[in-house]
């Protein structure tokens, strides 16, 4: 056997090899330290995931920072302007008690943002973890047993037609006292918005991931693993989930983004959380009859939805990027 | 055979850099050749050796960033090629110089009509109307050896076997009688088969054309039965030039010597075991002082380490890039066994 | 490719007739009742009556029988009296709202064009402007013009179109008071200025749709670019002498086409389900809220036909987008 | 190791048809007979060159050997046992017996597992061995096919196409089979890779008494590598022959033209010599013509061959063929000489016990 | 003032609430019977001042003209000379009587039946003469055919459209013709509805207007909007908006706000039994468990005393509301003197009651509880609406301060008002502590509506939760007391009864709890003249008199 390891190291330190074939690179380098090397040259994705960070750090901490419920009514200091409107108008009404200001019924609009971003990101990140599941589930599912393919993309058109305002109505009909019972009752609605917004909008990560597998299926990898005799219960957590991680971490980043925006949307059709629990989405919304007066209950709510939704989809970007071995190292 | 042709294109200094974002890759690095009317000249070399980046760089056609082409001049018919403007640069592509590419399942458009494509250069290049240039391309069906041309133009090219690609993907390099047709391993995805069959209609229509041709493999057996000249590339350089006897009766470079041995034959004596060229062909990250090949080389010494070695001339129209060719250091090295091809 | 789209066709009807069966009993389940709107004052015996005379008290399959029958049998018999004057449907009751005690369908008819109008050229619009900004973005990637298409198009796809929508209206028709910022569904265009009024009061709703369909289709339509970019086709066409134009406008855009037609064939049914939030808010009265007040309304034969109506549209797409596929791609070939 | 005159691996008839369905209820309406009617026989530590064209089923055949694919029909028996018609399920015992290696070496290893776990899989898969012992086993396999142990944890991407095809090879013989089917392992690397792996593989059947079906196009490698030469045309196996009597005296027709198209780099040989370059391309399997599968391109037809299937014929000690040329019978009733451009090439002595009476007019 | 019909041109109206049936029998949503208001008229309306006037009679009946029989039995109305109907047929007594056959009818679900409650025949003495009678004395007979929601249709164009037949009757329910000063061109059923000038309207000077659109759809923002900030309509319905929202609107000076108070009030319901999930379904919220701790009137009181109702008025109404305790704001006959209790706000004197009543906080974490470990713990529902929301937010502040535990429950309105038996979150199944919504009566006359708080009246499994006595009163001093009411005719006796029923209710035991007296806010245009905004009848009834200003 003489095939001597071509990344010796008299090669390498004379034959640096950086080129779009990372094979001879660092030895031991492994899969995931390369897509992370590969994602932190995209610019955009790393301000997107810094920004992302910041976001969540700051509603995860925030109140241990910022001391004040959201829930507090101050009606004596409704109305307040935001602290920084006093540098062009001095007469403006501001306190720094409240340094963004503060509602129609004094709540504080700092606060209320933190609460709504734990919120907004929660619903966020977990119902687009239940549509990746069942999306990855139904597509995984649809193309590799040929026989459920039918079925299960029938299945996946009924479900695009459900319409997801009576089917939310029903879901809370039948199962919130049980859950109210059993996690209390925010953390009950929240599983059923989560639930609801989560099974409407796996359709087209199923259909994605199904691509993915059927193209899959006829590589040889699949090939030679049947040929060791590896039944379909092993085979597809093996080789078929972490071969179509890198579609799902792209439609992942979109689902975080849209599931942000449809709980907005369910807001504005009065479905949706109990008035005393704020969301961005609903901030935005219930500030919009006063935006003219008000402009700064908008804009906060407003950006934080944009930015996050728009740093998730730069590090969409940048995932795919890094997945794609065609791209690397441009 | 062409040998004292004047040449008509001829390449100086050649160098294309990629700079990635991972950094530079130095792909073709200071080659030069040149080439005369009417002869064949082949070019051999392995995976990655930088025989396409150095052709493409030529007609402009590598995406840039993150390519970039320096040195040079390349002249072609009395014009530099790497200076000449776009418009220029536009009409001597598929005009003057025809291309054929390895893969001829990707390289043809697959939702346009194989006449749609080879119609496109002639109307414009040589201005044809469209009656005109359905006919000219439904001649050079004809000529590529397609039966039925007339009604072939209106298929698409999935409904013709690769072999049939192949000879589209010739008939659009032709079509506007272009002077230098370079191809880019135009049989290695074909069968033997029809590999033969290409050959033979490449031969063919040198005859009739009478254009110089540069054909790109790294299969030394079909550079043995076409080529008047062959270079031998690796890592981005000629390490070899030569008239094809002389290559392969004298071969001078140690990578030539080896590469003839490690192909089996299907003739003559069966050898028990086959030789090897240790290790893999290297990617530079920066341009070679060094002789690319001293890692893999039996024969390296001390100054392959040190010093990128230039083309020694060994022969009428033969050089060869290695020290063990040059006389001045010939003593202290190990003596170069010509190894029988 | 024509039995393909027939089997299709037939493999489709007991998947929508399931699809139908499902809206109906999930409707069924949900809670409310089409009394809502009704005073309080109303006394409990008169609702009970109401309710009756609503035949909500009939079983839940014989109600879906019914339903069934007049959309299957009595609707199309209205459309061939309605167009050959014949008269088959006489006496034949059919699927009637709750909450207008007229047809559903008539209603449907009547609400389409604005809907059309509105949500179609807005997604012709959004289709329009996604299609260049996604070409250009892909030929100069990474490019400011890239950068900031990209950042456009995500604003626009993330700022709820309830937002959007008011804050036009206070700028451009409270403060500027360029458009209107209530939609007049009786306006007929007979003549160049009733044209304008229609692109006028048209502006806003369709402004602030085609944002958020041009920004997803121009992503799509980048990705597709970028993946063409790179095929070997490409190369060729340089190596024939193609000047930039021809290789992108014609070699590379024709072959992007292909997945984002099918993109937008599969969007298309969401047209017709109209945008429930823009139609609010500029108040078109569309489809899209007619869905939300008979759902409001509890309208159930309303909802289930508007529902049903959008699962054939979606089936009907998906089957476009295939056939489409196949006709853009010469490579496949159905059947 | 059993008899060594019995067959390890004894194929009869075997059929792959894939099923082209049409119309509005999905029947039936054809089939793409990728291999049609192939038998043949390896000895124990025999390597048998399955060479031919693009798209001829020498893939599916290696496939179907090994019940990657359900066989249409056909019997294939593996030492002694028949597994033609066994479930997946009953198969999978008998899987460490026989094991493949693939034609692309970056395709046939799971981009996302490092280098011990696809070695490791089969142990996994088939051994009850403990982690440590199935380490060792990965590593002491590394080190057979000749890959550092340190890049173990490597993923595949980080290896270039000859190490890569190398775990391809250890993965295959982790579990100590008898027979291997090599499927083009070397069409995907660089020339001067390829002569690393088959010295690899050389190696490793002397070391372990492996047996391979090697499937190439590559008639030099063929004949460098394989005892016994098969050449399949159109899913059907037109000759078999012991490597000598193959590349000394090709029978038939299509073998000649294979063997003539094959460029040697000799240019003075290159220029003298004669290629009989077929017309036209490979039918379809799915639609073979009547008669022989080769007489749309044969330079020796006759008009029987456009009507009757050839049988295959052992025209000699461990010679067979399929071709009318060599079938008795059908010369005795040939008028005219067939033989068109093909003349006799060589004296060389037919080592044919019965001459066909074709020949010996000549 | 116009003198010439038509001569002002188009009129836009705009219905957030878009209008579905421009018949009142088929729907009695208010913006229904509003629109209706335009074309079908009654024999004797409301005004702004709650005075009975006469439509299309001749006169009011009465014991005094004799209309009215002694024995309170029967009442008989007479029609006005020469009223047309819009085709030109004469409208006849005939016409009275078949609306009420069209409402009465087998399988028609009428929405107006109550109107008909205790008629047992409506017959035509002549052409123009037409007499109802009733079941048993009425000491208010002024039901059937009076205000809005009981028009008269027309006889010939109903005909064919009695019973079942009614929904299916899609011409007439959405052009009826009426006697109106307008009448229906075009109908698009939740959108627009044009309306052009009746040509046989019984006074030739109007309307003033020619034709009149009537758009439906948004929200009351965007309706406010349209009329105050961008003048594209002339008049917008119902705009329930914070005061600070509409202040600013129409501080853009396009039209003016317009309201008035009627019955409406927004209140506080208390549940009397207990709603605890941990019961089983079919007890919930019935008498069979009273509630461990809303029974006990000291802890009503102290919910009571803890709001602050000026600031509730504040923040959700300004002007167009008004604090109050009462179910019955008005008449000024019948209201109670509530000024005391809704100026009251006192959580020292709540916090007291409730020590009094035995709940302290003895564990510290702010909720009290009683000997018996009893948190004051409760769930407090309400429709989705944004100022209903921040009711609850301010009201739960306010509870929670005097040691009440709260959490909130919005519940789609669709869904909350909507009375379907199957789903847990009516307000009849009230599987809530508290709830909060708003109610009025119609006309002027509250017997029924005080008559909902009766034992028989309890929504309840038996009774499929049908009935309005959503706090499950029952007690027999009330439903005496109301007895007699209902059988009194003299108007001083009636008036204390009535005023002694709802303080009962209200003042006394805070079983509701009253929080504001909800205005009617519409706003119109500032070109736009004659409209006087009626809180007891239809709000467009006196469109005919509208017209533009300053033209
Ligand atoms: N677009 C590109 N971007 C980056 N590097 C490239 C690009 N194209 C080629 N290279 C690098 O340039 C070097 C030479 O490649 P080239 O394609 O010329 O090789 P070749 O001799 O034609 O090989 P083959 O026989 O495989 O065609 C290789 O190292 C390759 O990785
Ligand atoms: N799963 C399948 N379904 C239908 N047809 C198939 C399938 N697999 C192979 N074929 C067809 O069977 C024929 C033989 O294919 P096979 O892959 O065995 O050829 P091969 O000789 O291995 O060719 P290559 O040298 O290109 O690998 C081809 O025409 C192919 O299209
Ligand atoms: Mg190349
Ligand atoms: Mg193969």
């Amino acid at each position: 056997m003489t095939d001597a390891p071509a990344a010796g190291p008299s090669s390498a330190t004379k034959m640096p090899m950086p080129g779009p074939d990372v094979r001879l690179a660092a030895a031991g380098a492994s899969q995931w330290k390369d897509v992370w090397r590969q994602f932190r040259t995209h610019k955009g994705a790393v301000l997107g995931a810094t920004f992302l960070v910041l976001v969540t750090l700051f509603c995860i901490l925030g109140p241990w920072i910022w001391r004040v419920d959201p829930g507090d009514l101050d009606v004596r200091n409704k109305d307040l302007r935001p602290i920084y409107h006093a540098l062009w108008d001095s007469g403006a009404k501001v306190a720094w008690a409240h340094p963004l200001g503060s509602d129609n019924l004094g709540r504080d609009l700092l606060a209320s943002l933190i609460a709504g971003g734990r919120v907004s990101l929660a619903v966020g990140w977990t119902a687009m973890l239940l549509s990746m599941v069942i999306g990855t589930l139904v597509g995984v599912l649809a193309g590799y047993f040929w026989r459920l393919d039918g079925v299960l993309m029938r299945f996946t058109d009924l479900v695009l037609a459900l319409p997801l305002l009576p089917l939310l109505l029903v879901m809370m009909l039948l199962f919130r006292d049980s859950l109210r019972a059993a996690f209390g009752p925010e953390m009950g609605i929240f599983l059923l918005i989560v639930t609801g917004i989560g099974i409407t909008s796996w359709m087209n990560t199923a259909r994605i991931v199904r691509g993915d597998v059927l193209a899959l299926k006829e590589r040889e990898f699949i090939l030679a693993a049947r040929s060791i005799g590896t039944p379909a219960r092993r085979m597809i957590p093996r080789h078929i989930l972490p071969n179509v991680m890198s579609s799902i971490m792209v439609s992942a980043t979109l689902g975080l983004a849209s599931a942000i925006i449809t709980e907005s949307a369910l807001s504005f059709l009065g479905l949706g959380f109990p008035s005393d629990f704020p969301t961005w989405g609903k901030l935005l919304f219930d500030s919009t009859d006063r935006m003219a007066d008000f402009p700064e209950r908008v804009i906060w709510p407003g950006l934080a939805i944009s930015l996050t939704v728009l740093s998730v989809n730069y590090i969409g970007d940048g995932l795919r990027d890094a997945f794609d071995p065609r791209i690397r190292g441009r | 055979m062409p040998d004292g042709a004047p040449p008509i294109l001829e390449v100086r200094d050649l160098r294309t850099v990629f700079r990635l974002r991972s950094g530079d890759v130095h792909a073709v690095n200071g080659v030069s050749f040149d080439l005369r009317e009417g002869e064949l000249l082949g070019v051999v070399g392995e995976s990655g050796s930088g025989k396409s980046v150095t052709m493409m760089s030529l007609l402009g056609l590598l995406p840039s960033p993150p390519a970039e082409v320096l040195g040079g001049p390349v002249t072609f018919e009395g014009k530099d090629l790497l200076r000449a403007g776009p418009e220029a640069m536009r009409a001597v592509r598929g005009g003057r110089i025809g291309f054929v590419f390895q893969d001829p399942m990707t390289s043809l458009n697959p939702v346009f009509t194989v006449g749609f494509q080879i119609m496109e250069p002639l109307r414009k290049h040589l201005g044809l109307g469209k009656r005109q240039a359905r006919a000219r391309a439904a001649e050079l069906l004809a000529l590529v050896g397609i039966p039925d041309a007339g009604r072939r133009l209106d298929d698409y090219p999935h409904q013709f076997s690769g072999g049939m690609r192949q000879r589209v993907m010739i008939a659009i390099a032709l079509a506007c009688d272009p002077k230098v047709l370079i191809a880019d391993e135009p049989t290695t995805a074909l069968d033997v088969t029809i590999q033969a069959q290409i050959i033979e209609l490449m031969q063919e229509l040198r005859q009739k054309m009478g254009m110089a041709v540069i054909w790109i493999t790294h299969d030394l057996g079909v550079i043995a039965g076409i080529a008047d000249r062959v270079i031998v590339m690796y890592g981005g350089q000629i390490v070899e030039h030569a008239p094809v006897d002389a290559l392969f009766a004298n071969p001078r470079h140690p990578y030539t010597q080896a590469l003839l041995t490690t192909v089996p034959k299907v003739q003559g004596e069966r050898v028990r075991r086959l030789a090897v060229i240790d290790g893999q062909p290297p990617i530079l990250g920066q341009f070679p002082d060094e002789c690319t090949f001293r890692d893999r080389c039996p024969y390296a010494f001390d100054v392959c380490h040190r010093l990128n070695p230039q083309r020694y001339p060994v022969g009428e129209g033969h050089d060869a890039a290695c020290f063990l060719n040059d006389p001045g250091l010939a003593p202290q090295r190990p003596v170069l066994e010509v190894v029988d091809g | 490719m024509l039995t393909f789209t027939i089997r299709r066709l037939v493999l489709a009807i007991p998947t929508l007739l399931f699809i139908a069966l499902v809206i109906f009993l999930l409707l069924d389940m949900a809670p409310g009742d089409p009394m809502a709107d009704q005073p309080l004052t109303i006394p409990p015996e008169v609702r009970e009556e109401m309710r009756r005379a609503l035949g909500l008290d009939q079983p839940v399959y014989v109600r879906f029988g019914l339903w069934l029958y007049q959309f299957f049998v009595v609707e199309p018999l209205v459309v061939i009296d309605h167009l050959f004057g014949t008269a088959y449907s006489a006496g034949q009751a059919r699927v009637i709202s709750w909450q207008f005690k007229s047809p559903v369908m008539d209603i449907i008819v009547q609400r389409l064009p604005q809907t059309l109008w509105v949500v179609g050229s807005a997604y012709m619009l959004g289709v329009l402007i996604a299609i260049p900004i996604g070409i250009v973005s892909a030929v100069r990637q990474y490019s400011v013009f890239d950068q900031i298409g990209t950042f456009i198009s995500m604003v626009g796809f993330s700022v709820p179109t309830f937002f959007t929508g008011v804050l036009l209206i206070v700028i451009f028709s409270v403060n500027l008071g360029w458009f209107p910022s209530i939609y007049d569904t009786q306006l007929r265009v007979t003549d160049w200025s009733s044209f304008g009024q229609q692109v006028r009061q048209m502006a806003l709703p369709v402004f602030v749709l085609a944002l958020f369909n041009a920004a997803q289709i121009s992503r799509y339509m980048r990705a597709s670019m970028l993946d063409n970019m790179t095929q070997d086709y490409v190369r060729t066409a340089r190596a024939k002498g193609m000047d930039e134009r021809t290789v992108v406008l014609r070699h590379v855009l024709r072959n992007s086409m292909i997945p984002v037609v099918t993109v937008i064939a599969l969007g298309v049914p969401s047209v017709f389900g109209g945008a429930i939030i823009t139609e609010q808010v500029f108040k078109v009265n569309g489809l899209g809220a007619l869905l939300i007040t008979a759902i409001n309304a509890n309208d159930l034969p309303m909802v289930q036909t508007l529902t049903f109506i959008f699962a054939v549209l979606i089936v009907l797409f998906n089957l476009v987008a295939d056939v489409l596929y196949g006709i853009l791609d010469p490579r496949i070939r159905y059947d | 190791m059993a008899d060594a005159t019995r067959p390890l691996l004894s194929v009869r008839d075997l059929k792959m048809h894939f099923p082209i369905t049409a119309g509005l209820l999905r029947r039936r309406v054809g089939a793409v007979k990728a291999v049609d009617g192939v038998s043949f026989d390896i000895l124990p530590g025999e390597t048998l060159g399955l060479v031919g064209e693009s798209g001829c089923g020498k893939s599916t055949t290696g496939r179907a050997v090994l019940r990657l694919h359900d066989i249409t029909s056909g019997s294939i028996r593996l030492d002694g046992t028949e597994i033609g018609r066994m479930s997946q399920s009953a198969l999978r015992p008998l899987r460490p017996r026989m094991q493949m290696v693939f034609q692309d070496p970056q395709a046939s290893l799971d981009p996302r597992m490092t280098v011990e776990a696809i070695i490791r899989e089969p142990l996994d898969e088939h051994t009850r061995l403990s982690a440590r012992h199935k380490r060792d086993k990965v590593l002491e396999l590394m080190d057979a096919v000749g890959l550092n142990r340190r890049f173990a944890g490597r993923f595949p991407h980080a290896f270039s196409g000859g190490q890569r095809q190398r775990i391809g090879i250890a993965r295959a013989l982790a579990l100590n089979p008898r027979l291997v089917v090599c499927d083009e392992p070397i069409a995907a690397l660089d020339v001067s890779i390829q002569a690393q792996v088959v010295n690899l593989l050389e190696d490793l059947q002397e070391r372990f008494g492996l047996t391979y079906l090697f499937i190439s196009h590559d008639l030099s490698m063929v004949r460098h590598i394989a005892t016994k030469v098969a050449v399949m045309y159109l899913g059907r196996i037109v000759e078999l022959q012991a490597r000598e009597g193959l590349y000394r005296d090709p029978l038939h027709p299509y073998t000649r033209a294979l063997l003539s198209a094959v460029n040697e780099p000799d240019p003075v040989a290159a220029r003298s010599r004669r290629r009989i370059v077929l017309r036209g391309d490979v039918p379809s399997p799915a639609n073979p013509p009547k008669g022989c599968n080769f007489c749309t391109r044969c330079p020796d037809v006759m008009p029987v061959c456009r009507e009757v299937d050839p049988a295959t014929l052992e025209v000699g000690p461990g010679r067979w063929v399929a071709c009318h040329l060599h079938d008795p019978a059908v010369m005795r009733g040939q008028t005219t000489r067939p033989f068109g451009t093909m003349g006799h090439r060589g004296p060389g002595p037919n080592p044919a016990p019965l001459d066909t009476p074709a020949r010996s007019a000549t | 003032q116009s003198t010439t019909r038509g001569e002002d041109g188009n009129l836009n109206i705009l219905f957030w609430q878009a209008v579905s049936i421009l018949n009142p029998y088929l729907s009695g949503g208010t913006k229904d019977v509003e629109a209706s208001a335009l074309v079908l008229e009654p024999l004797a309306r409301y005004d702004e001042n709650a005075t009975l006037i006469p439509w299309l009679a001749e006169e009011i009946p009465s014991l005094e003209n004799g209309g009215v029989a002694e024995d309170l039995t029967s009442i008989t109305w007479t029609l006005k000379e020469g009223i047309v109907w819009a085709d030109g047929s004469p409208v006849t007594a005939n016409d009275v009587v078949f609306t009420w056959q069209y409402c009465t009818a087998e399988g028609m679900g009428c929405a107006q039946e109550g109107k008909f409650e205790g008629v047992t025949n409506v017959e035509a003495v002549d052409d123009r003469t037409v007499r109802i009678t009733f079941g048993a004395p009425t000491p208010f007979p002024w039901v059937a055919f009076v205000g809005g929601q009981s028009p008269i249709i027309q006889a010939a164009q109903f005909a064919d459209c009695l019973g079942a037949a009614a929904a299916q009757c899609t011409e007439a329910n959405t052009k009826p013709i009426g006697t109106g000063p307008f009448q229906v061109t075009e109908f698009l059923p939740n959108d627009v509805i044009s309306f052009e000038a009746n040509p046989n309207y019984r006074d030739p000077a109007k309307p003033a207007f020619a034709t009149v659109t009537f758009k439906g759809g948004g929200d009351a923002a965007a309706a406010a909007r349209a009329v105050l900030e961008t003048g594209e309509f002339d008049y917008g319905w119902n705009l329930l908006l914070a005061p600070d929202v509409l202040a600013s609107m129409e501080a853009a000076g396009q039209g003016q706000i317009v309201s008035a108070f009627g019955t409406n009030v927004e209140r506080i319901e208390v549940n009397l039994t207990n709603p605890s999930p941990d019961l089983p379904e079919g007890e919930r919220s019935t008498v069979a468990h009273p509630h461990p701790f809303l029974t006990i009137p000291e802890v009503r009181e102290a919910l009571s005393l803890a709001i602050d109702r000026q600031t509730l008025v504040d923040v959700g109404y300004g002007e167009t509301g008004r604090p109050t305790c009462n179910l019955v704001p008005a008449p000024e006959i019948y209201k109670s003197d509530d000024a005391e209790c809704a100026a009251a706000y006192d959580p020292e004197r709540a916090m007291q009651l409730l020590e009094q009543a035995g709940f302290t906080d003895t564990d510290g974490d702010g909720v009290r509880e009683n000997a018996d470990g009893l948190r004051l713990s409760m769930l407090y529902q309400t429709s989705t609406n944004r100022v209903r929301q921040d009711f609850q937010a301010l009201i739960k502040e306010w509870w929670e301060e005097i040691g009440f535990e709260v959490e909130l429950r919005n519940v789609d309105a669709a869904v909350y008002f909507g009375g379907d038996p199957a789903s847990p979150d009516t307000i009849e199944k009230f599987y809530a502590d508290v709830e909060m919504y708003a109610n009025t009566f119609e006309g002027t006359d509250p017997t029924s509506y005080l008559a909902a708080y009766t034992c028989d009246k309890i929504p309840s499994p038996e009774n499929n939760w049908q009935g309005q006595n959503m706090n499950r009163v029952c007690d027999p001093a009330y439903e005496e007391m109301l007895a007699q009411f209902q059988g009194t005719a003299d108007q001083e006796e009636r008036s204390r009864l009535a005023k002694a029923l709802n303080s009962y209710l209200t003042i006394e035991n805070h079983i509701i709890i009253g929080l504001v007296d909800r205005g009617r806010v519409s706003a119109h245009s500032n070109t736009l003249g004659g409209v006087r905004l009626n809180t007891w009848d239809a709000e467009l009834w006196n469109i005919a008199d509208w017209h533009r200003l300053d033209n």
